[in-house]
């Protein structure tokens, strides 16, 4: 075990049930897991297994029913008050009445960050997704894929050190995920932050984290968890290395496990 | 493309034509000499069968609006100074004429003018018909049935009485609109909405306002009237307190229904940024709850013009639109108390209007707006 | 039975005392009516009611039955049990008002609705301008009771001998604490409650007959009520009059008023002239009543 | 239901600390009068009898809670309910005119909504006089409609249900032409690809839709209808109901009464408010709302 | 050229422009495409580009503003009105107020279809897309992936011979993306439906597709068509042969010209 003074998440025997009109579903259950200060984690699993309900527990906007979560040692709302961390929906959720860079300075203004700052930040954001030239466009004047780098650009602006992002990347074609992979690669180096990063695409679980959470449904657990024994640096072609192949079998070996259809 | 054919509007109308010609003549006495006669049944005829004939919808809505109005116009000014002679052709020409108007508008409204003054123009004609022939069947039927005019004065004569008592209106509408009005319904929405504000904040003022203020809500003005004369004193300061306890509780309980109104993830976004209570109220349900908000507002406008209208009828300077309206019914001035509610009509719309006009800004995000 | 719709001024109070008497004692049905008796309200205007078809004779003040007359609502009085006015204005003695030369800009409360004529009929024979200022007094339109008084929102209020006067007693007003302006003492009296119909309907000799009868019971009642107050008031009470005290009170008072039904021709002219000069009415007021009803009801 | 206990406290607390408040607002009123009373009169009471006797005049300015709620409970409780003198009499008179008043106009507003949502010529050429018509001050007209009414022989219940609908249709329709616009352009998009029919739509997405709007203005339209009520019982000469109540108790200036028949009617609106937002919470659950 | 009665989808010189507040947008310029009776045909291009609004303009939501559009020979709106296709949107698009079995049901009962063949394909095409259970719950009772699911199931549920198709399968993992690969596929080919079918994924363009259509933006316009060489039986291992790489790195190259960051 690690000092608790690196552990910025620690769930343990976190369970979580949802109480509906007919009957409770189980979307958490027996979690275990510690994530340390400067790790990237990906989960990956089914759709429905829990994990957009686990970055949900964490941002203390659930109360788990059973067990307990730390956020840097200390509870999940004193965290979130803290402002411990910046959440990217798997919706876009975009204010209607605001335009995209209104959107993006939201959590700026909250903090009450100066003008000038807000400014620069939300120039490098949009920049950074590719969205310079759409500033002044509201949100329902823009596709789908560009409403979530919206979304993305708002919570980097953020700037927090725990950054949890459920599938960030989902509507998004190839070069820009690649495209932004790398820039996410490049910020984590660079601010040390801790990432929990939900995906459904194995490479990119792969070619992202140092540790990759493998979860399953009904109820929702963690089934596996995979250390990357790759290398800090990661240009993009070591996607072909044999090594690379190597946990992406692996991770699609504990997917395809937490599956019922298998022909 | 479908232009051609019958419209049941111009083929009725043609129908009732021929019916009011069995029934001739018009009117009972001389009210009308064969040549008018003629030219009624001409124009309502002819431009039925045009209207049904010609290619461009602009060309038929023209027509229309040319023999509907003419006939009208024919008709009305013809009853005049011959009240209650009118028989059943009249009235069948009457019926035929605004059924021209009808197809009129209905064509109207699908033409899609192409620059932005023609669209302005033909957003206001459509509207300004239908009140046009409001007014104008108003005429005939009292003209033509000769009800007595203290009664229900026909649209004429109020107008004559309109101008000829500007400078009485005017005094009026600045005491009941520019003072007590304006001033109640600022207060009143404005208490409503920081009623809603705190009654959102202290779950303990929800519980406990929300029914409270459904009791207020209820005090029917003409209980209340008196008090706030009692409290306020005779001038505008009781009307606007009056004012205040209308347009309060609607504002109540529709800012409460649209602090409500934002998303689910909306929230929980603001949650995580940590967002404070107000940042949350400021930044995200206050703008979502603006179509609410707004709901309140245009109703509370009307609503404002009758309180303050109703109040007056308590103790009052002699001036005001309700002190009008109440003691010029007692003197059989009849037009004059429709002249006060012509202008209060004016009034509400504009005040309406312009709270519309608002809204349209400041909600330009609601697919209400935006279109749908 | 023959029917006769009958549309009081105001609510049913001892100032219609009479009416009911007369339907409750079984006078109008003794003439062979059957007489439906509708009570008013602020906002209801006879004159309007008897217009548009909904009364056969109503009960109003002249001035605004000549009013109603000049703007085409032909109206004849046929009847008038109210020989005097009840109409008063006072003032607290402790205020500053005493005399009407006191009057100069201070604030009066009066009642409109047609009840402002003898006010204005005054205050013109006294030359005092009603548009305020120091020269002139300070016209407050004032509700159907005594708060303006009390709240002092007026220095001098209208009451009626029979009713808003005891309003000011009760709320603990004593008689001598009062100054009194009575309108009839002052010969500025208007002829209050008359019975009006319309002129054309009165061509009808059944109709005419039937006002005959309905005149002679409805003076039975009066005259009844004048008597025996004390049972006058409970008729009144079960008609839907409120406050039993009170409307004995009134039954007691409007017997003063009460005359043998006849119009006094002085007084009609005297209010014809006011009214003139006032423009309240347009042209002199011809035909306006009919003496030919009282003639033959009451010999 | 906790949900009503969890009502109770707030709502007794808050009503206490307005009864407090009214005691003291009695004083403040009812204090001059007194006072001139008592100079009149040569006498100087001391503090706490001059207290007493604010709260304890015949006819108040302002009379003290203790005074309506005797009246109150005199008018409601120890007469028979069916009787002229109840107050359970003539809020029973208001009250059904107000359910027959609100019925219309909710019905009414909801079909000049669906007009207007879904005729171009409707929307234009309507609205601009349905609101003209709500700036018309009813009150004017209400004696002229019973006048009316009244001369071609109808009166009783339907011409007060007539002025209660005429203000009470117009919260429903302004707030239901919103509601049916409130759609997601999305959600539309999809009956669309559907070729639903008008009719389709409506029933399958505008009206679920239109509901926390509907729920919303059925609660002012049926607070305006009850006001709608009572101002029609004015005219028709004060016979039956709380309107009437209030007029011929302020003929006489028994405030002691209009204050008691404006608790009446407060009781009435609280209760017919209080109906309405049952039934939006039933039919919010129904459609499988989620806690706020 | 083929002959008329083929074609399902005929776009000519096809152009969109959007007038926003600040400035005009041209979503679509020149746009010329054919589409045939049987084919599946597969639009890839960066986010932004205008895959989307061809897809409306197909269905009747949009307008072209220049160019003409058929279907099925008829214009786009005359399409619309014969109920000629099914629309799966980018996001799901279900109606809060209805459990996930009354949204599928939704477009059967609007196209008056039968209480038992209603209850029929809605089991079949729950079943399909792995949601049976789910019935009886409200859509915010569901994760992101099995709302996208329930809006898959609804469009399917209508069975119309086009299907437009708006990244379905964006939101779910790569298990579950390739059995309903596979699913989709084998209903094509049973029932010989037309699909367009829009993705950012270029495997899965090329597995499935007879044509991929790959589209640049600003403005939105067709930059390559490939024709798939793949066989019309598509067994998931298709996907390692040389023949189906070599067509993927095609489109990646299309794909990359039309992006603006080249590192
Ligand atoms: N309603 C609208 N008003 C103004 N501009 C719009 C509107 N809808 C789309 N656009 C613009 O049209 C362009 C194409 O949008 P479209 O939604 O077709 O993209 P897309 O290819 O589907 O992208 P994505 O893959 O991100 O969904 C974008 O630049 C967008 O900003
Ligand atoms: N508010 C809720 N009420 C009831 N059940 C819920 C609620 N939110 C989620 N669930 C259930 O909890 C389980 C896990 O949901 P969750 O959103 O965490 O899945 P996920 O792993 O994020 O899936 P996806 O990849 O599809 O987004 C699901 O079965 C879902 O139906
Ligand atoms: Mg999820
Ligand atoms: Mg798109």
């Amino acid at each position: 075990m690690q000092p608790a003074s690196q552990a910025v998440v620690e769930a343990k025997k976190l369970g979580l049930t949802f109480h509906t009109g007919d009957g409770p579903v189980q979307a958490l259950s027996d979690v275990d897991l510690t994530i340390n200060k400067g790790e990237f984690v990906s989960f990956i699993g089914p759709s429905g297994c829990g994990k957009t309900t686990f970055l949900r527990v964490i941002a203390d906007l659930e109360k788990p029913t059973s067990g307990s979560i730390l956020i840097n040692g200390m509870s999940a709302e004193q965290a979130r008050q803290a402002r411990a961390y910046g959440y990217v929906f798997q919706a876009a959720a975009l204010y209607p009445w605001r335009t995209i860079e209104a959107n993006v300075a939201l959590p700026l203004e909250i903090m009450g960050i100066a003008r000038e700052e807000q400014k620069a930040r939300i120039k490098r954001t949009l920049d950074l997704v590719n969205l310079s030239g759409f500033e002044k466009k509201y949100p329902w004047q823009l596709s789908g894929g560009m409403q979530q780098r919206a979304s993305i650009a708002r919570a980097l602006a953020f700037d927090a050190d725990l950054l949890l992002m459920d599938e960030p990347f989902g509507a998004l074609d190839e070069i820009v995920r690649d495209h932004l992979n790398e820039q996410l690669l490049e910020l984590w180096k660079q601010t040390n932050k801790t990432i929990c990063f939900v995906t459904h695409s194995i490479p990119e679980a792969v070619y992202l984290s140092t540790r990759i959470v493998v979860m399953s449904p009904r109820p929702g657990r963690v089934t596996d968890v995979i250390e990357s024994t790759l290398p800090r640096d990661r240009p993009l072609d070591i996607r072909e290395t044999p090594e690379f192949l190597a946990i992406a079998a692996r991770v699609r070996d504990g997917l395809r496990a937490g599956h019922s259809y298998e022909d | 493309m479908s232009r051609f054919g019958i419209s049941w509007q111009a083929g009725l109308a043609l129908v009732l034509c021929a019916m009011a010609a069995v029934a001739l003549p018009l009117a009972a006495d001389a009210a009308f000499s064969a040549g008018t006669t003629v030219l009624i049944f001409a124009l309502i005829v002819l431009c039925a069968l045009a209207s049904m004939t010609v290619a461009s919808t602009a060309f038929a809505a023209a027509i229309l609006f040319v023999g509907a109005h003419g006939a009208a116009w024919l008709l009305v000014s013809g009853i005049a100074g011959h009240e209650g002679s009118a028989r059943a052709s009249f009235f069948l020409l009457v019926a035929a004429a605004w059924l021209l108007a009808w197809r009129c508008v209905t064509e109207l409204v699908t033409i899609r003018p192409k620059n932005r003054t023609a669209d302005t123009m033909l957003r206001l004609i459509v509207p300004t018909i239908f009140g046009v022939w409001l007014l104008l069947l108003w005429e005939a039927l009292v003209r033509g049935f000769g009800i007595p005019f203290v009664l229900l004065p026909p649209p004429s004569t109020i107008a004559v009485r309109i101008a000829n008592s500007l400078p009485v209106l005017a005094a009026d509408v600045n005491q009941t609109i520019f003072k007590a009005v304006l001033v109640g319904y600022v207060l009143g929405c404005g208490t409503g909405f920081a009623a809603a504000i705190a009654a959102d904040r202290f779950i303990f003022l929800r519980r406990g306002l929300l029914p409270v203020g459904n009791m207020a809500a209820a005090l029917p003005i003409i209980g209340v009237a008196p008090i706030m004369v009692m409290w306020f004193g005779f001038d505008w300061q009781s009307k606007a307190a009056v004012v205040v306890i209308m347009t309060f509780f609607p504002m109540l309980v529709n800012t409460v229904v649209g602090l409500t109104a934002s998303g689910h993830m909306e929230r929980d976004l603001m949650r995580t940024y940590a967002s404070g209570y107000w940042q949350t109220l400021f930044k995200l349900r206050l703008p979502a709850a603006m179509p609410f908000i707004f709901n309140a507002l245009k109703i509370n406008s009307t609503l404002a013009l009758i309180g303050a209208i109703v109040a007056e009828f308590f103790g009052t300077p002699v001036v005001g639109m309700g002190f009008r309206i109440s003691t010029e019914v007692g003197r059989m001035n009849i037009d004059m108390v429709w002249a006060e509610i012509a202008v209060a009509a004016v009034a509400g719309s504009v005040f309406y209007g312009a709270v519309a006009l608002v809204e349209r800004a400041v909600t330009f995000w609601h697919p209400s707006i935006r279109g749908g | 039975a023959d029917k006769v719709t009958l549309q009081l001024k105001w609510v049913a109070q001892g100032q219609f005392a009479g009416y009911f008497v007369a339907k409750d004692k079984g006078f109008y049905e003794e003439e062979g009516l059957d007489v439906e008796i509708k009570p008013g309200g602020p906002d209801v205007a006879p004159e309007q009611v008897i217009a548009g078809g909904g009364a056969d004779v109503i009960v109003t003040w002249m001035a605004a039955g000549l009013s109603a007359r000049d703007k085409g609502v032909p109206l004849v009085n046929i009847a008038q049990p109210f020989a005097k006015s009840g109409l008063e204005l006072i003032c607290p003695k402790d205020g500053p008002v005493k005399t009407e030369a006191d009057f100069k800009g201070h604030t009066l409360g009066v009642w409109f609705f047609g009840n402002e004529y003898p006010f204005y009929a005054w205050m013109n024979k006294l030359g005092l301008p009603t548009e305020g200022g120091p020269d002139g007094v300070t016209v407050l339109k004032q509700s159907f009771d005594v708060q303006p008084l009390i709240q002092k929102q007026a220095d001098c209020i209208s009451v009626m001998t029979y009713n808003e006067y005891w309003q000011a007693i009760d709320a603990g007003f004593k008689p001598e604490d009062l100054v009194v302006f009575n309108y009839t003492e002052l010969g500025n009296d208007l002829l209050e409650d008359g019975l009006y119909v319309l002129e054309d309907k009165l061509k009808d000799p059944a109709f005419e007959d039937k006002m005959v009868r309905f005149v002679r019971a409805s003076m039975k009642g009066w005259h009844y009520a004048v008597e025996n107050p004390e049972e006058a008031a409970g008729m009144v009470l079960d008609a839907g009059g409120q406050d039993e005290n009170h409307q004995k009170r009134m039954v007691g008072e409007v017997a003063k008023l009460i005359g043998d039904g006849k119009l006094d021709p002085a007084l009609y002219e005297r209010t014809a002239k006011a009214l003139l000069d006032q423009k309240i009415v347009t042209k002199e007021p011809e035909g306006a009543y009919t003496t030919a009803i009282t003639d033959k009801a009451l010999k | 239901m906790d949900r009503l206990r969890d009502k109770i406290i707030p709502v007794t607390t808050l009503l206490a600390l307005l009864v407090v408040a009214w005691y003291a607002f009695a004083v403040v009123l009812n204090g001059p009068f007194q006072r001139d009373l008592d100079r009149r009169a040569g006498e100087t009471p001391s503090y706490t009898e001059f207290l007493v006797k604010t709260w304890s005049q015949p006819k108040p300015t302002l009379p003290a809670p203790h005074q309506v709620a005797q009246n109150f409970f005199k008018t409601t409780f120890q007469v028979k309910p069916w009787s002229a003198r109840s107050l359970v009499y003539h809020s029973w008179v208001t009250l059904s005119a107000t359910m027959v008043g609100f019925l219309f106009g909710t019905v009414l507003g909801i079909v000049i909504a669906v007009g207007i949502v879904h005729f171009v010529a409707l929307d234009r050429s309507l609205m601009p006089w349905i609101i003209t018509s709500q700036t018309i001050p009813i009150l004017a007209l209400a004696p002229m409609v019973i006048v009316v009414f009244a001369a071609i022989g109808i009166t009783g219940l339907f011409p007060k249900a007539l002025i209660s609908t005429y203000l009470s249709f117009f919260p429903v329709a302004v707030g239901m032409v919103k509601g049916l616009r409130s759609p997601e352009v999305m959600h539309l998009d999809l009956m669309h690809t559907y070729n639903a029919s008008a009719a389709q739509t409506f029933w399958k997405l505008r009206v679920p839709a239109s509901i926390p709007y509907l729920f919303a203005s059925m609660k002012v339209a049926v607070a305006a209808s009850l006001v709608g009520a009572i101002v029609a019982e004015l005219p028709t000469g004060a016979i039956a109901g709380i309107g009437a109540k209030l007029l011929s108790g302020s003929y006489y200036s028994q405030t002691i009464e209009i204050w008691a028949a404006l608790v009446a009617g407060s009781l009435v609106a609280v209760l017919l408010v209080a109906l309405v937002g049952v039934a939006g919470r039933i039919t919010e659950r129904a459609m499988g709302g989620r806690e706020a």
